[in-house]
């Protein structure tokens, strides 16, 4: 009790533990970079039709759509939430889309409708998530068959048909040579969701809620308003999607798009997105996108039968999570 | 240099549709420069078609030959196909014109339309009510048959129709709509299923509810898998038209088509081997031949066939 | 534990209420013999909404249940084509369902790859397998022997084989998780993992066992399925593993693990197979069929949530009154 | 003497790391029969991992473990619990969905008929526990509806129904009251006549000098010395334990009291709180004071919007505020440093700086787009201010100790420069030297004129920090004391509800 107050000096703390550059070469991204690089030499190899430029610009229509889904459904996931319903909303927005088509819309209200549709789909999700405090699985399984119903109510089996010409450029018009629209949309979607997911305050508060949700809001953060935009986003995004896919099938049957959400999730888990939340990046979800889109693609140069080809991306999907344990352990 | 003729159908593993592959092999072995790619997604989505012919037209097959799983939405990638010089045609179930050169039917749709009913009439002395168990509601040629036989009912007095449900193709989901008919039309005197799963699921619907001879299950149905049904008693007799023959036709008049032989265009005629000549209508339509009824007489000669 | 109890009996009160309406305008849909036909066709969603229950209690999903249903079904008419006796087939369904779950049950056990990552993945793994078994091609009726397709469809007492199956198996499971060591672990594991440690539980070993019996009902139900429909194919019960865990959900069983009971789950598959059964009676068109379905999950899941939201600590002395 | 008695258990040479850390580097162990040894060391000193080598949760790289002389492996809990040693663990971690006989038997429940669970035998031997240690709990209710304190009487009727020679308590005292503290030394004699080893971790040097017969102390994952306690004094231990010697007097203050900052009147709510009612100056540390469960923390997490009063008002400097959620508060300039680190503190998965800039992404952002030069800067500017032991500012948060996550949760707030600082047990768990650095700076940081609110169940922390001390009771304030009235008898018999009585 007699010893003299002191006050030692602070330690000196390092920013940095590791240089990026060590941290970027041992990252999920690197796998994924070589693996995208071993399928692409694989491709090349096994067929003589593969490294062609226009077929290579057709190969991206394999996975555009479900990509700018993925992109928010990234970032869903990465903030703990998931949404199963973004097939439906396809649905949904295309018939929408229809709708108005047939009341005589021009090609802008017909985006928009589209686009709309997908926005008021996220919010039903959104309310029903973040007002209510009610868990995404569960409520994004019961819209994903209430969105769908509906456009199944509103079409039963009639289809629409007869988009104005011009509307068919957002999913088959081309930008410059092989470039098309989508993939501008791609690539510029990518560029604006990391920068939103890595690079802002939005994005800070998507890992952190997705870390703990309960200390993000004993940070001042507000958890519910992060939660409902992700979803409003989500819905836009799948809004976006409807527009591209409508156009590039020309038309619109409430079927339209069945099975996408767990394509979508697939290709969000592939990108090394934690499925429990908290981690995660764009460029790895680019990236999943290239190589599923490659490797049915690349399967579909050899005639081998879709089923074969979910195998195979099955077994990639456990295997590229699988294969950076065992070898930790080993 | 081979002739590359794709046929691509609603999905892989259908055994329709495995019995047309056959016939497009026959097709492949009698012309000799022939290689048949048989393809389609697994199931049954117009997504999952557009794949399958977005890497077959990187491919540079000369001929597509399609069963569509949606009329609209193959449109805009056929074209392109059609763009880059490949010989496009659909058949069994058909594409829109735009989406085409020609469409072969198996039969001409009206006289598909008038047979399903009459199938049911036939053991419907007396009339009663009659159901339709289709396949799922955005199937192109279950609609139109369905289309064709709501506007020949008038010829069959007495026979009421009650409803249509659709069982998607699936046979659990068929299984429960026919239970579904048969707990809400008391007086249900045979179930139409144009479609060889539907049938299927209803005969088997039928017999668990031990009701045969109650209620007749008939529509299109492959002998091999009818056969059971034939011999309880659940199904008295179905139609079909022979899927080899289809595959065959269709593999004819692509390579036909391919070599220059014939032009699709209306009123041509174009070469179909052994089945004869296809006539080409207005809409560059063709009807293949006549639906040919199976019943316990028979069946035995074709069940081990298809 | 009184909430839980009202939880149930307010869902057994809805189905009868749904019930209720439905036989004012159809009498016949209440009839024993058709309320015994509903109760039948729900058995196989029953079957695996007790194998769902208990993976979704250790805080895992099974996504592959319907996969290994179909993969095990087509097993079963394929060893039923080869001359194989009944038996035998019942013998190999239940181990090879088994065996199928106890793959999703070692990854999630020995490399800590979450639960809906891997089912994900087997999912598409086992239905393609039956591709490649089969080639795509349809076992059908006529291809199947008497013996095979009647089990299920033996009536004793009143009710088929299949919804005896589906009953046994209530029972054993509720002895198995109110009164053994497995049975509570399901529970200590999902509502603590962290605390199961502390405890000596082996929460990956436990979680094992949750996919290893979700396999093996998968694999009973398969043949049950296939025998039933009298049909075998790639796609059989596309899909399903949705119902199953929308049954489960309905019936209040909490999505992160560790709550709810087999009675829930249990009244929560048989209010989906009334709906399920009675809309298409009731005269509804069938394609508003997907909407009610989905908006029946959604109220049952905003009405159980009600049910179970926290309202602040006891700390009031009146307010404990 | 302490040749002739053999230890029970005998650890040498344990290693143990976590990436980046080692955890334990070659330390050593030694329990007797009969007797108390207190682990002692600084935060992050290795105690609770030592503890969790012990019982089979960690498996050390090195060293071995002997119990009773011979060599064992402890693989898991259950293997730990049937080599008999059983613990309390620092966080309480039950089940609370299972009942509480259910918490105590899980794994080792009595088997009846067909190896089925004995559901009686198990209520029976529960309840039998429970009076053991004089809580009154139902066996039969689920565990979630209990507070905190019963839950941890729970843990410790568990920890006793596994048949053990040695017993390890971890901070048990932490979440107890005055009369649970007291039964509890009562339940640690009864341990020690029956012979078996007890290891006893506390930071809180009073309880150790009364109960403990040995101690061991460790530094920064090493041992540093042991021996018995009868030779040893307060400041030797408390030199061995930081290498460097602390004053444990509390930091004198100015007692400069300036104008009102923040208001609270009438809050209430349906059940936790009612008539809550007091004002706060600038420049004071204002005390509460109150036994476990007074809802003490339930007020100030009203105050930060965590919760919604059913009535009252608040004003911060001369404006009502309607706080309805925690981004308000922080607007406001009201800020809470929560008393549960792990669930409500620190953000586990993101890095040390991200979490310090949590709450203040609008400065350190343009545009709504980040800065990371900034976010490093004022990361490393505030954790350097708390003296934070770390390798890294990009290190994971989860990886450090729990007393330096409380600095980092501490530094997040601060860097927002709050008006009011709302500090929620804020040297719960912290050892002394950071104790006293805590308390240097509060003193510091009220100087600078910020305001602060101190829940403290430390009745010499409360006394030697605060300007004043409302002390609250069954969710209401009973007392407010200052001055001459600032005595523990005030402050316990207010809290014990005996004051009112009087
Ligand atoms: N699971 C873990 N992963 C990584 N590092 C850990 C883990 N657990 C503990 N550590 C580190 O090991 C060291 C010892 O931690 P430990 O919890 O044993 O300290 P302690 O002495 O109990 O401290 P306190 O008094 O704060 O409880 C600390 O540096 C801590 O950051
Ligand atoms: N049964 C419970 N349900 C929910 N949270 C609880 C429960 N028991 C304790 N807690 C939480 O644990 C923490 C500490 O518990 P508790 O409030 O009982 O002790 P305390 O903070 O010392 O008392 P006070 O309420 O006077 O601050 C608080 O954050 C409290 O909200
Ligand atoms: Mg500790
Ligand atoms: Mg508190």
């Amino acid at each position: 009790m007699t010893a003299p107050v002191t006050k030692p000096a602070p330690r000196i703390v390092a920013d940095r533990l590791h240089s990026p550059l060590r941290r970027a070469l041992r990252s999920w991204e690197a796998i994924l970079l070589v693996v995208a690089i071993a399928v692409f030499i694989g491709n090349t190899l096994l067929s003589p039709y593969f490294l062609n430029a226009w077929n290579l610009s057709d190969a991206t229509f394999n996975f555009t759509e479900k990509a700018m889904i993925a992109f928010a459904m990234a970032m869903l996931i990465v903030a703990g939430e998931i949404d199963l319903s973004v097939a439906s909303i396809i649905a949904l927005a295309s018939t929408a889309m229809g709708l108005a088509m047939t009341a005589g819309a021009g090609v802008p209200v017909i985006v928009l409708v589209g686009i709309g549709t997908g926005l008021i789909c996220g919010a039903v999700n959104g309310v029903l998530v973040a007002g209510l405090g009610l868990p995404s699985i569960v409520v994004t399984i019961g819209t994903m068959s209430l969105f769908r119903g509906i456009a199944f109510i509103v079409l039963g089996d009639q289809a629409f048909t007869g988009y104005p010409p011009e509307f068919a450029y957002f999913g088959q018009g081309y930008v410059w040579w092989v470039i098309s629209f989508e993939l501008v949309l791609f690539a510029a979607f990518a560029v604006i969701f990391w920068a939103v997911l890595h690079r802002s305050t939005f994005g800070r508060a998507v890992y952190a809620i997705g870390n703990n949700a309960t200390a993000a809001a004993f940070s001042g953060i507000r958890v519910q308003r992060v939660r409902f935009i992700l979803f409003l986003l989500t819905g836009v995004m799948s809004g976006v999607a409807a527009v591209c896919l409508t156009s590039r099938l020309g038309s619109t049957r409430p079927s339209i798009a069945t099975g996408w959400e767990l394509e979508v999730v697939t290709m969000v888990v592939l990108g090394g997105v934690n499925i429990l939340g908290g981690s995660g990046t764009i460029p790895g979800v680019v990236l999943a996108a290239v190589i599923m889109g490659m490797v049915t693609f690349g399967f579909g140069l050899l005639n081998v039968p879709g089923i074969v080809m979910s195998i195979f991306l099955g077994a990639l999907l456990i295997g590229v999570i699988a294969l950076p344990r065992l070898l930790r352990r080993g | 240099q081979d002739v590359k003729i794709a046929l691509v159908v609603k999905a892989l593993g259908i055994g329709f549709f495995e019995a047309a592959a056959k016939g497009a092999e026959e097709a492949a072995a009698e012309l000799g420069d022939v290689e048949i790619i048989y393809t389609g997604p697994t199931d049954t989505t117009a997504e999952g078609q557009i794949e399958v012919i977005n890497s077959l037209i990187a491919q540079g097959v000369n001929a597509i030959a399609v069963s569509a799983n949606d009329r609209d939405a193959l449109v805009p990638t056929l074209q392109k196909a059609m763009e880059r010089g490949i010989t496009v045609i659909s058949w069994d179930s058909g594409v829109a014109p735009e989406g085409r050169m020609m469409h072969l039917n198996p039969s001409s749709n009206a006289l598909i339309g008038n047979t399903i009913i009459k199938l049911a009439a036939d053991h419907l002395p007396e009339g009663g009510d009659v159901a339709i168990l289709s396949a799922s509601a955005t199937a192109t040629n279950q609609n139109i048959w369905i289309e064709e036989a709501t506007k020949v009912l008038p010829n069959y007095p007495g026979i009421n129709l009650v409803a249509t449900v659709y069982g998607d193709d699936l046979a659990d989901k068929s299984y429960r709509e026919a239970q579904g008919l048969m707990a809400t039309y008391p007086n249900l005197k045979a179930i139409i299923a144009p479609t060889t799963v539907g049938i299927l699921a209803a005969s088997q619907a039928v017999t668990d509810a031990g009701k045969i001879g109650e209620i007749n299950v008939t529509g299109l149905g492959l002998p091999s898998e009818m056969a059971g049904a034939v011999a309880s008693g659940a199904t008295k007799s179905f139609a079909i038209w022979n899927p080899i023959d289809l595959g065959y036709a269709a593999t004819m008049i692509s390579y036909n088509l391919v070599k220059g032989n014939a032009a699709a265009e209306p009123g041509a005629e174009i070469g179909m081997g052994r089945m004869g000549t296809a006539t080409l209508d207005q809409g560059n339509e063709a009807a293949m031949s006549d639906p040919f009824t199976y019943d316990a007489s028979n069946i035995d000669q074709f069940k081990s066939i298809f | 534990m009184t909430l839980f109890k009202s939880r149930e009996a307010l869902l057994a009160l809805a189905i009868l209420v749904t019930l209720g309406v439905i036989a004012a305008r159809f009498p016949a849909f209440v009839a024993p013999s058709n309320l015994a036909n509903v109760f039948n066709d729900t058995a196989p969603l029953m079957l695996l909404a007790i194998g769902q229950m208990i993976v979704i209690l250790t805080k895992c999903i099974d996504l592959s249940v319907a996969a290994n249903l179909a993969l095990t079904g087509m097993v079963a008419a394929l060893m039923n084509g080869a001359g194989v006796p009944l038996p035998l087939i019942l013998c190999a369904v239940v181990a090879l369902g088994a065996a199928l779950g106890a793959v999703n049950g070692v990854l999630v056990w020995k490399l800590g790859i979450p639960s809906i990552v891997v089912t994900l993945g087997t999912m598409t793994i086992y239905r393609g397998t039956i591709f490649l078994m089969t080639e795509g091609k349809w076992v059908n009726a006529h291809e199947m022997s008497d013996a095979f397709k009647a089990l299920p469809r033996h009536v004793i007492l009143g009710l088929p084989v299949m919804s005896w199956i589906a009953i046994a198996t209530i029972a054993v499971f509720a002895v198995v998780l109110a009164r053994t060591a497995l049975g509570r672990a399901f529970y200590a594991v999902g509502g603590n993992p962290h605390a199961a440690v502390y405890a000596g539980l082996d929460v990956g070993r436990t979680q094992f066992w949750a996919f290893v019996i979700s396999g093996a009902l998968a694999g009973v139900t398969g043949y049950l399925w296939v025998a039933r429909y009298a049909v075998a194919y790639v796609d059989v019960a596309g899909g399903f593993e949705l119902d199953v865990v929308a049954a489960c959900v309905i019936g209040g069983i909490a999505i992160a693990g560790g709550a709810g009971s087999l009675w829930g789950a249990m009244l929560g598959a048989l209010f989906l197979g009334v709906i399920k059964n009675a809309l298409p009676v009731v005269g509804i068109s069938p394609f508003w069929q997907m909407a009610i379905s989905g908006l029946a999950i959604i109220l049952a899941v905003a009405f159980n949530a009600a049910q179970r939201r926290p309202r602040g600590r006891l700390i009031l002395r009146e307010a404990a009154q | 003497m302490d040749m002739m008695m053999q230890p029970v258990l005998r650890l040498r040479g344990i290693s143990k790391s976590f990436p980046g850390v080692k955890a334990l580097q070659g330390v050593q162990l030694d329990l007797y029969p009969g007797e108390v040894t207190a682990l002692i060391g600084e935060n992050g000193a290795g105690k609770s991992t030592i503890v969790k080598v012990l019982t089979g949760i960690y498996q050390p790289e090195e060293g071995t473990i002997e119990i009773d002389g011979r060599g064992v492996r402890l693989t898991s809990a259950d293997a730990a619990a049937r080599a008999g040693v059983t613990a309390i663990h620092q966080e309480t971690v039950l089940f609370d969905e299972l009942t509480v006989a259910e918490n105590i038997w899980l794994g080792h429940a009595p088997r009846g008929r067909f190896g089925l669970i004995d559901r009686r035998a198990m209520r029976e031997g529960a309840a039998r526990l429970l009076a053991g240690i004089g809580a009154q709990i139902d066996p039969g209710a689920r565990l979630g509806d209990l507070g905190i304190a019963s839950r941890h009487m729970v843990a410790i009727a568990r920890a006793l129904s596994i048949e053990a020679r040695v017993v390890i308590l971890d901070e048990p005292t932490a979440a107890l009251s005055h009369k649970e503290i007291h039964e509890l030394y009562d339940l640690v004699e009864k341990l020690k006549r029956q012979g078996k080893a007890i290891l006893f971790i506390s930071h809180k040097f009073d309880e150790i000098f009364r109960i403990a017969d040995r101690y061991t102390v460790f530094r920064d994952g090493q041992f540093v010395a042991e021996g018995r306690m009868a030779e040893v004094t307060e400041g030797a231990l408390v030199q061995m334990m930081v290498g460097r010697s602390v004053d444990q007097i509390f930091p004198a203050r100015v007692h400069n009291v300036g104008a009102p900052v923040l208001t609270v009147a009438g809050y209430s709510h349906p059940t936790e709180f009612a008539d809550i009612s007091f004002t706060l100056h600038r420049g004071e540390i204002l005390g509460f004071y109150g036994l476990v469960g007074a809802g003490r923390s339930e007020v100030m997490q009203a105050l930060f919007g965590i919760t919604t009063p059913s009535k009252g008002a608040c004003r911060v400097d001369d404006q009502v505020r309607v706080i309805r959620s925690t981004a308000e508060a922080v607007d406001a300039g009201i800020v809470y440093v929560p008393e549960d680190r792990g669930r409500q503190g620190a953000v586990k998965g993101l890095p040390i700086f991200q979490n310090v800039t949590l709450p203040s992404l609008g400065a350190v952002s343009r545009a709504g787009f980040l800065r990371m030069a900034e976010e490093l800067a004022l990361a490393r500017d505030y954790t350097r201010r708390l003296d934070l032991r770390a390798a890294a500012l990009d290190q994971d948060v989860g990886l450090l100790s729990g007393g330096n996550q409380q600095k980092v949760v501490i530094a997040k707030w601060l860097a927002t420069r709050p008006r009011v600082i709302i500090l929620d047990e804020p040297t719960k768990g912290i050892d002394i030297g950071s104790k006293a650095a805590v308390h240097a700076f509060m003193a510091e940081l009220a100087a600078e004129g910020l305001s602060i609110i101190m829940v403290s169940s430390e009745i010499p922390e409360v006394l030697g920090m605060s300007d004043r001390v409302i002390v609250m009771r069954e969710g209401r304030i009973v007392d407010e004391v200052s001055g001459e009235r600032m005595t523990p008898e005030t402050l316990v018999r207010a809290a014990a509800g005996l004051a009112v009585a009087a």
